[in-house]
């Protein structure tokens, strides 16, 4: 029976059944095992699969990541835990320059099945170094799959999708998710990656949300009704490729679009979807698609500074009012 | 940096540790005791900053230095006040010890404007430009490079100053600590690395993550003059660390000090710190470093138990009072946001703000 | 008097005239001294300047780049060569956890003066590691300054004030531009950052390009005239911050807008661009904002795979005419 | 791979090279010249690919092993062939050693088709699945963390065979280097790390890039044991190696080689190599790996001059063929531009290939 969980505990469950179904599947990053790993969404896996196959690594990112590729190469599927997308940086190079080349420069005649699975995103006064959410540094990578699911039910049948391709999947958690509950389907299921998802039809405008900003999209759409502004939402999911048609489609039909990441906007992943619609819709379009996005600062300390620099739900709906020409604020 | 006062606490730098300094003897009861009290300090500091956490007066990730005094005060004090200090996350007593007044270490904590850092940093982050204390860092072994560049600029500058340089057993495990060891050799940098060897990168005890278990050992790989000391042991620190900093100081050739110590609290204040077993727990609170040098002062009596209480209560009145003007301390303007961002003529432009439209 | 110089002595005379001009300027790079630079940009400069100015490093650009940002907070004013873009992903953490972020975290207490020279673009058969553009993974970040000269005269003036000023610089460079000739000024000028400069006027089309593209714009738009197509070129030069004002200026004047790149264009630069372009133009434009960017692959060897992966002055003409409506070709 | 058939230049694989095999005797004679051949061809190979470069049928980097060959034969040929390689750029000779069709590799250098990498790699990135070599990289040290993530994959499978990992001396200075030895010591994975070095990285001696010129001792910040060999002897470098990985098959241990060389050309064929002195490059080209190894054939009369020499023309004619064939082959279609970014079904979505509308 499909039961209420927490977007965490339906990561644990993916990450159990793959490994139960598949033995090529491990689990490698810092303090997965003994600690429980940094959020916990690993806790309990060491006890039932062994040091072998969950594996707590020194703090060494990019052996780290060149190991799990390294032993993809050779048939094994390894999960990498990031402890945040912020520490990816150090493996950077691993995961551009051979993760997401390597099939290529050889010619198809490797493949690199690996899923790197690490939380950003700000909100907890984390700072400048541990805050960030930058999707857009894996999106721009030819060779890559880039998702982030937003809900329990996503989360756990797109991590088994990740886990089940040939490709390189990066898998972008919330830090501000993991404590979110909703519904997961019961037993093996998987949901396809490289699609966005429609959460809420409407006629006035479209907003297309990255991460947990298309849930806060959908709280505002919400309230917005009230305003008598009815909002279609669309959750990107996918963010390598991108999944045109649905957001096509309803622009066409809303006319007004506008796009919200938790990230910088500016050469964000609002800059693609921004200049996709307007090349794909340009016709349709009554209003130039807005973007919103986090401030562009290094994520401050202070709790009412970081709290001004990432969008709320506020921050859309008066967006979305001036998008489609509510005067309702200044 | 905006601290108003220089802090009480701090202890006088004298030019020099040399070992008579450090005997157990009426002439030097005087530092000894303010050693004492250094330590005394930072542990009720902490304390009291745990618990101010609780009260969510302070956020993100804080990391203490409970049970690593010794290795906080004895690496810091021997250091001249134009040498340079980088460290890691793991700070808070480390500024403290350096100098900074400690109402700029609460404030900061607190995220407000009046914060070494002017509440941007947190945690995380205090800094000091007057006091060489060239930031707390939270990528593991990231400011490894920074002070490699430390080096490099006092050794072009042709001054005699030393960087210092503070991390944990776990930094010692990824490449930036590597490139940044055989750089400091190859161009003879004045860098003294120090290893705090608290026995846990988070979880992970430093012998599952590293090859060799001695940490000071791995100098060898860059020919580097290194030693282990015994970080529970305030008086021992701060003579070894005297002796590499002022032999650095001297041939602007890189050494390496691995204290060896322990971390009475979790990784940071939510770690609930399961993976530790309660023997080894005891076994080092056993050797608390503060206690350990009670004793010896109290053997050699120059102190006794009515003093350090009275120190405990007094430096506890202390804390109160920083908790106190920490609070009172104004938030950063939201106006302020993008301050900071960049230098000069660059800080107001706003197309580098990027606000929506 | 002005004379013709390459590129990439231009380059040279601006690092020889500020270590001249300023002996807190020093160069630091793999290669630079005794082999002379891998693109021979430093070649002579070691014997002027002296080991301790013209530094050869270690194969350690996590080091590298940490020694210049750790000694520009210290009062120097580094300039770091990275052989090509593509290795700075190495140091990919410590340009953005650290160069970008360090005046910020700690409240302005500290500035990094440091500027990171590198080469980045296709064409030399260097494939899949050696070969990419990657400019939008510095013009993400806040913190950054990030410019792209295309001229000699730009590439000295601009790589001067990148020196004198107190923020940290990506200076791009393009490996197919250092043997371009061009006028040089004489004596000491520099060159602002921050400015987009129109590079032709036209009537009929804005084309917007970075780097490189910039220049075979400028040649696709000569060769257009006798098509009758009128294009006004604009050279972005400065990727953080974009300089607004004189692309919507043209926009709004010409009504149609493509914009070229030899990097990836999905996530890439062209995408803020043109995302920017609609927001700003929206009213005044008669055509979708075109984008034209480099074949999403990791770039391969092979010489004809290679020329299909690179946009030519071929390509920009084509996509020109399909943005002002003529059905010249298919 | 496409290679059409198995080289003729390959020596055969021995189950376990002993010294015995390795004696200048007669019974040893069709083994010894062998390894002569082999070292002759790839030398061969290697002049005539820099010609095929000055005659733009090659492009890109192009890195040479000419000189190295009795560390590309010596190294590669005690493994077995379920044995792992991952190599740098400068790999033309090891894929030959390692049993590649030529034809493959001068196709590949020629960006055709049927080259080992389908002409996508070029003189970098060589590959060939079959026989377990699993790349060229061009990223310097980028190779050493996949390598280890080879020895987790043979542990993992429990399985008997030994990960080989080439790289050069400038390599151990970038922090990849340590990640990587560290990690495979602590889980004790079987990888031999093989360090050639040929005593420059680019233009910079290995003194004035790494602390330690013996590079051989970095080797003990991983308390792993290492031996330093003589590079330009091909019967040392094969036993020495054959001992080693051995060892590392029989008790999944990592262990480090050293072996030293000298290479003879410029770091690529573009190189005007101005850096090194001539007398320097005189007294190397004296230790010239073949005319050694000549001179001790013809010490022991397994050989004479003009068995050299037939070996010389055999070898120029079928390296002839070589670059005839590769000049031969086709080009990739440029149809297939986006074939091989994704594996599986995500290899044709179109849009993954993001081309303008
Ligand atoms: C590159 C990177 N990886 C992971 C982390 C998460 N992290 C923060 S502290 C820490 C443990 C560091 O251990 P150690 O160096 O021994 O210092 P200690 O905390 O014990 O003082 C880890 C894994 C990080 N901040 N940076
Ligand atoms: C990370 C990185 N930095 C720089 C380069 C440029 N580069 C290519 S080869 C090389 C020298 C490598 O020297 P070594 O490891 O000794 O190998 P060798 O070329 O001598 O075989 C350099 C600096 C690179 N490819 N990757
Ligand atoms: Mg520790
Ligand atoms: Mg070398």
């Amino acid at each position: 029976m499909p039961e209420e969980k927490l977007y965490r505990v339906a990561l644990r469950e993916a990450l159990g059944e793959e490994m139960e179904r598949d033995d090529t599947v491990y689990l490698i990053g810092e303090d997965i095992g003994k600690f429980g790993g940094a959020y916990r969404v690993t806790d309990g896996l060491l006890d039932k699969f062994g040091a072998e196959r969950v594996v707590d690594a020194p703090i060494a990112e990019e052996v780290i990541v060149g190991t799990a590729i390294g032993s993809a190469m050779l048939g094994l599927r390894p999960v990498v835990e990031m402890m945040t997308i912020n520490f990816s940086l150090v493996a950077y190079d691993q995961i551009v320059n051979n993760a997401a080349k390597i099939r290529y420069m050889f010619g198809g005649e490797a493949n690199v099945p690996l899923v790197i699975r690490m939380p950003g995103g700000a909100g907890h006064q984390l700072s400048a170094q541990h805050s960030h959410s930058l999707e857009v540094l894996y999106g721009l990578i030819p060779g890559l799959l880039v998702v982030a699911p937003t809900t329990p039910e996503d989360a756990k049948g797109m991590l088994k999708s990740a886990i089940r391709t040939n490709n390189p999947v990066m898998f972008l958690e919330s830090m501000s998710l993991y404590n979110v509950r909703g519904m997961v389907p019961d037993g093996d299921y998987t949901t396809p990656l490289g699609q966005a998802a429609v959460r809420r039809k409407g006629a006035d405008l479209t907003i297309v949300g990255v991460s947990r900003m298309a849930v806060l999209a959908n709280e505002a759409a919400k309230q917005l009704e009230e305003e008598d502004i009815d909002v279609e939402v669309i959750d990107l999911r996918s963010i390598r490729p991108i999944d045109w048609p649905p957001i096509v489609e309803s622009v066409n039909r809303t006319t007004r679009c506008m796009v919200v990441e938790e990230g910088w906007a500016t050469y964000g992943v609002t800059a693609e979807i921004a200049a996709g619609v307007q090349e794909r819709c340009f016709d349709y379009l009554d209003a130039p698609i807005r973007r919103l996005g986090g401030a562009q600062v290094p994520m401050p300390y202070s709790l009412p500074l970081e709290k001004a620099s990432i969008p709320t739900s506020e921050d859309i709906k008066r967006m979305a009012r001036k998008v489609v020409g509510r005067k309702t604020d200044a | 940096m905006v601290a108003s006062v220089k802090p009480p606490t701090a202890p006088p730098h004298p030019t020099k540790i040399t070992p008579k300094m450090l005997e157990l003897t009426k002439e030097n009861r005087d530092f000894l005791l303010k050693l004492h009290r250094q330590m005394q300090f930072i542990r009720r500091f902490e304390e009291r900053t745990q618990e101010q956490y609780t009260k969510a007066k302070i956020g993100g990730y804080c990391h203490l230095n409970i049970g690593e005094e010794a290795t906080v005060v004895g690496g810091i004090l021997p250091l001249q006040l134009t040498d340079y200090i980088f460290t890691s996350y793991r700070e808070h007593g480390h500024a403290i010890a350096r100098g900074i007044d400690p109402k700029a270490v609460m404030a900061e904590l607190f995220g407000k404007e009046n914060g070494t850092s002017h509440g941007r940093g947190g945690s995380m982050h205090m800094f000091d430009s007057d006091l060489r204390f060239m930031g707390g860092y939270g990528i593991v072994g990231g400011h490894l490079p920074l002070a490699t560049g430390g080096g490099w600029a006092v050794r072009y500058k042709k001054e005699k100053d030393v960087v210092f340089c503070m991390f944990g057993d776990g930094a010692t495990n990824i490449g930036a600590f590597h490139e940044s060891l055989n750089f400091s050799k190859v161009f003879k940098l004045p860098v003294v690395w120090f290893c705090v060897n608290n026995r846990y990168g988070m979880g992970t005890p430093v012998e599952a993550a590293s090859a060799v278990a001695d940490i000071y050992k791995k100098a060898c790989a860059y020919d580097m003059e290194s030693i282990q000391i015994d970080g529970m042991n305030v008086r021992e620190v701060l003579l070894k660390t005297s002796e590499i900093v002022e032999k650095t100081r001297a041939d602007s050739e890189p050494r390496f000090i691995e204290a060896l110590c322990y971390r009475f609290k979790g990784h940071s204040v939510v770690d609930p710190d399961k993976y530790r077993s309660t023997e080894d727990k005891e076994k080092f609170r056993k050797a608390d470093p503060i206690v350990a040098f009670e004793h010896e002062l109290e053997k050699a009596k120059l102190a006794d138990e009515e003093y350090f209480k009275k120190v405990r209560m007094e430096v506890d009145a202390e804390v109160q009072d920083i908790i106190k003007y920490a609070d009172e301390s104004p938030e950063p303007k939201v106006a302020d946001l993008y301050k900071y961002v960049y230098a000069d003529e660059w800080e107001e432009r706003p197309e580098l703000h990027g606000d929506p439209l």
